[in-house]
């Protein structure tokens, strides 16, 4: 298999899907030379910095028989756009009675790590989570971000497909062809017995190395990937919980109402699952606090290994 | 055709008295916004429109829902939260929609439909078969940010598109000029580089012309233009179990529901001065207008209320 | 002490406030026919329909040395001004380094159970809570609504004030004179034994009368009511968790992600509590869809009594 | 005043070429938005402000920071992260603000500024002592809806604002004309109904005098103007790294950095014809500047990092 970055697995996925369906469109304020170039400048346009407009634009578009894919920037530029996301995307069909589809996909950057202080580093995916009708995805490695964008960009429904800025240029190995994953399915990166670790995103590779970290003392770590938040696929997070007994969840949003929260609760609220949990559910998250430019106190701010590690000891 | 307007207008506007009052009846739900006073407007653009061409809508949606060419029926059973209403009841008075003739929806956010109207703009505009949209916002609409930005992004992609401002002097209980400082709404065009078109909004024949005029330049890819229909909201902005009481002066109500000035009787005594509509045939086309919402409401309250287990059911598509 | 409705009770902090402090103005899309009569235009506004510029203008009169109070409306309309609230709000004070303060306070009306459908019938306080930098309360009674509004005007930080719609016209006891109530402090609404419940805003009554039911038969309901989501009183929560052991979350609001799941996170996380607790928690939410119009639907989303005592009894 | 001016444009533009030197050398942190070639707005708008007047910033806002009086030490700190900066390091180049000379923020959000403008107007408005508030923003935020809802509730309510577009040419890498339709950004003024002037934003002197006029409309209760600065943005949008290639053509370039166009160039030249600048007391100005500079940087490298136990530290006010 090939090794691609991140980002390089994304474009490809992009350019995949145009060619294949031609009513994938899309759009963002940021110029997408390479597909404009392949698709023209009416399929791949680049647009004012408007995001409301621009969001609505999906959706309106999505009913009315495309299928773009939409692309913020970052997330924290969504937040001009919530009411398209929030009162518009993610209530249409149902408050419609389901009459139209409106396959429209979201894409944008998020995730602090790389001193752009508090509006340009956040992980505001548990307040899209909230909202009962978007599907949303966060991968964690170049082959899901490929497949999963596929899956997104062929979902009949609005996606918000989150690309964690410090992955970008990760590169990891990608099956050729025209490969997806399926919305929904988490999987097991790594099996263990002692603990289980959800991880998203970039600390997906954090809770790996952590884990291959303590196998030296033998402790077995299971290191599960979500890869999307909605639908999130419980059954196998509460499966692994219910063999280890104890969950350790690892992301860079502040805790509150955050996903981590989320699997907590999904993991606490169940009777056998509860039984099963010898220990304190722990979330490490980040500092209830923006995100700070200064390099120390980012860091800080930030989950890190010695802090993924702190929670497993705690709950062992 | 102005026949048909005609009857669209009392349609409309007899729809929503009924729905007045089925609603201080508590037999319809939640809260009506009567379009009563600004028929004009809706049948005046929907009646320059084709079937496959598109519209969006607002909160006060359900004359432009009728001038689309809606289904009263499923309208009616929907203000009664019913399985055969448009949105099989979950969506009720403010998030009427029927794709099928290209009403995308009403909407309850002031300005939310016109990004999505762009959107089903550019849509027509890959299609290339020559559909356009008809966004209607009030005056109000007019503070909103995405009023701003579908105008901008509108005019630089020269979308198929016709902004329809219904200006009833209103936002709920704020007078327009209380909230804007230009009146002429119109004059916003200038700045985007499109034409801004003021049309008297109690006038059909008027408005249908300058839609028209506006349809015919987006079908040939000119781009959108803004109409201004001025016109006049006669009822409240809005009720629940009763009508608010009316704050506005009884002269300015006068001067708009005058006979020279509302728009159904303007177009009655314009037929009839034609020699178009006589007096008996005028008659005939009201009492088929009771006839067809007597139906209406009996339709809507013979299909039953949804099936609480069918809750889950239409919230993502397959 | 008099009895008066909860919209009653805080008009009358507005009034007592804007006496107290002539730095208190208020501004809002509906005009506030009293207000404006006892202060005056410049003090008390009606604005155009431009949330996000409104919501920025409270901030930033803020930040200049007044107190604003501004009315969003429903908290619908919250999301037009989104970029203010995320971007600006919650961050402004901390990543200036605390040069400034930003004494300002959103209030809006928020929940269904009216049949106005999906748009207007929301509920999303835990978008706001993920938010690092916002305080955010939800009272469930006349006098608390006074109270705590007192309260989030005094404070010197951005508020969001949630006032539930089904409470608007429920009276209650309130104090005369200028009582304030705490932000932060959550009350035992009722004392118990076998379960604690923890409600918000109309939830809050629901439970009580559940409570109430079940004493019959000899169940001790303890009934808490955080009253304020931020700063949550963890303390108190997991008091009475480690009391009786067991815990149900009742919320109008969607479960993903929400208050619900926030708060059992935080007990299963604190090791005392863990091991107190008996059962696996529950969260009574609203279903996952946008709240339906048509009247038996609506019920079906939303909690009410019978599932509020369902939870209780599996439980127990 | 004129020298003060020129010394101000000098001393932006070093800041920022020296600021871009640091941070290829991973000195400071984060991104650098260089104002290089706009000099001339920020200092011809702040050189017509009281220091108790207040102005809002953009993501590009050394230049509006230094015109407005800031300290360039605590400035150069912010950059570097260290606790003496203006945020004790929690802001860094895009969150600088001085509240106590008026300087409520750059933003990182486009046209994130414009409400929070209005509501610093508005408090001064209320204040009642004449205070005004300028509120600069890019050409870029003309496509934003924040844009359009600050224009029309500051003509509303007639609050003391300068809005000040700095029309660099480009928003990151799209050309004005590839976003809007008109280039006159001031055209957008006539919809609000308050005064729109265009200005060369080269000429600091042409944009002092312009401001004058629009700050003593707004000292007397006339309300806000619309000010459209045409300037060029020399250098690239944004830097993290290592600066980005260069796409746009080296003659568009050569037009704008022209002797005859450069702000800081015209000025010297027209200090000089006037006899009030001598060659050589530009060279001490200049070197001065530069002395300055090295102060700042060295002051800067002086001050610690924050303490991470720091961390929770400023979050909520007592
Ligand atoms: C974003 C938003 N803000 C506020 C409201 C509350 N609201 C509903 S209708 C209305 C007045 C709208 O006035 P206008 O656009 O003139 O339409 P009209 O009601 O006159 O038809 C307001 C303020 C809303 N629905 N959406
Ligand atoms: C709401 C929002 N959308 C997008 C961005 C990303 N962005 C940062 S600067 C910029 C270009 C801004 O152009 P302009 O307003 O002309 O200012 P300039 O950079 O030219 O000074 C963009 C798109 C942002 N910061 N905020
Ligand atoms: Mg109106
Ligand atoms: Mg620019």
């Amino acid at each position: 298999m090939r090794e691609i970055s991140f980002t390089q697995a994304l474009d490809e996925a992009m350019l995949e899907e145009m060619e294949r369906d031609a009513r994938v469109i899309t759009f963002a304020t940021r110029r997408a030379t390479a597909l404009e170039r392949t698709f023209g400048g009416k399929r791949v346009r680049f647009t004012p910095i408007s995001e409301a407009a621009f969001t609505g634009i999906g959706l309106g578009a999505a009913g009315s028989g495309y299928r773009p894919v939409v692309h913020w920037g970052m997330v924290t530029f969504s937040f001009v756009a919530m009411d398209q996301i929030v009162n518009q995307a993610s209530k249409i069909r149902y408050m419609f009675g389901g009459q139209a589809d409106f396959p429209v996909t979201y894409r944008c950057t998020t995730g602090g790590g790389a001193q752009i202080a508090a509006q340009h580093s956040q992980s505001p995916y548990s307040m899209f989570m909230h909202l009962a009708g978007l599907k949303i995805v966060l991968p964690a490695t170049p082959a899901d971000a490929k497949g999963l964008l596929k899956s997104s960009i062929r979902d009949n429904n609005p996606v918000i497909f989150f690309e964690c800025s410090r992955l970008a240029a990760v590169t990891g190995p990608v099956p050729d062809g025209d490969v997806t994953v399926p919305l929904g399915v988490a999987e097991v990166k790594r099996a263990g017995r002692d603990v289980t670790v959800v991880g998203l995103a970039y600390y997906v590779r954090e809770a790996l190395a952590v884990a291959e970290a303590l196998a030296r003392e033998g402790i077995s770590v299971e290191v599960i990937d979500p890869r999307t938040l909605v639908p999130l696929d419980v059954a196998a997070i509460r499966a692994s919980v219910r063999k280890t007994g104890r969950l350790v969840v690892v992301d860079e949003a502040p805790a509150t109402c955050s996903a981590a929260s989320e699997i907590i609760a999904v993991v606490t609220e169940d009777p056998e699952t509860f039984r099963a949990l010898k220990a304190p559910a722990q979330r490490v998250c980040a500092a209830p606090v923006p995100v700070p430019f200064s390099p120390p106190l980012e860091k800080a701010a930030l989950p890190d290994q010695a802090r993924i590690e702190a929670a497993i000891r705690r709950v062992l | 055709m102005s026949v048909e307007m005609l009857r669209a207008m009392i349609l409309i506007r007899e729809f929503d008295l009924l729905a007045i009052e089925l609603r201080k009846q508590k037999r319809v739900h939640g809260v009506v916004h009567p379009y009563v006073g600004e028929e004009a407007v809706a049948v005046g653009v929907c009646s320059a429109l084709r079937r496959t061409d598109r519209i969006t809508s607002t909160h006060r949606g359900h004359g432009h829902c009728i001038a689309k060419g809606a289904d009263i029926n499923r309208m009616m059973a929907e203000l009664f939260g019913r399985v055969d209403g448009y949105c099989k009841g979950k969506g009720g008075s403010m998030h009427i929609a029927d794709f099928a003739i290209g009403m995308l929806g009403a909407n309850g956010i002031v300005a939310g439909g016109l990004p999505i109207a762009c959107g089903a703009a550019l849509a027509a505009q890959l299609e290339g078969a020559g559909a356009v949209t008809a966004c209607f916002f009030g005056d109000g609409a007019t503070g909103e940010g995405e009023f701003h930005e579908s105008l901008n992004i509108a005019s630089l992609w020269k979308l198929p598109l016709i902004f329809v401002c219904e200006n009833n002097q209103y936002g709920a209980e704020n007078a327009v000029e209380s909230v804007r400082v230009v009146g002429d709404i119109a004059t916003h065009a200038a700045a985007y580089g499109l034409p801004g078109v003021t049309v008297d909004g109690n006038d059909v024949l008027a408005v249908h012309d300058a839609t028209r005029a506006a349809v015919e330049r987006a079908r040939g890819g000119d781009g959108p233009t803004l109409l201004h229909c001025r016109t006049f909201r006669w009822l409240f902005h809005a009720m629940r179990d009763a009508p608010p009481p009316e704050t506005r002066s009884a002269d300015l109500l006068a001067s708009w529901t005058a006979r020279d000035r509302d728009a159904i009787a303007r177009l009655e005594d314009h037929l009839a001065g034609q020699g178009v509509l006589t007096e008996s045939a005028l008659r005939t086309m009201r009492d088929e207008v009771k006839r067809d919402l007597d139906a209406a409401v009996a339709f809507a309250e013979a299909s039953p209320y949804p099936d609480p287990k069918d809750l889950l059911v239409d919230m993502f598509a397959p």
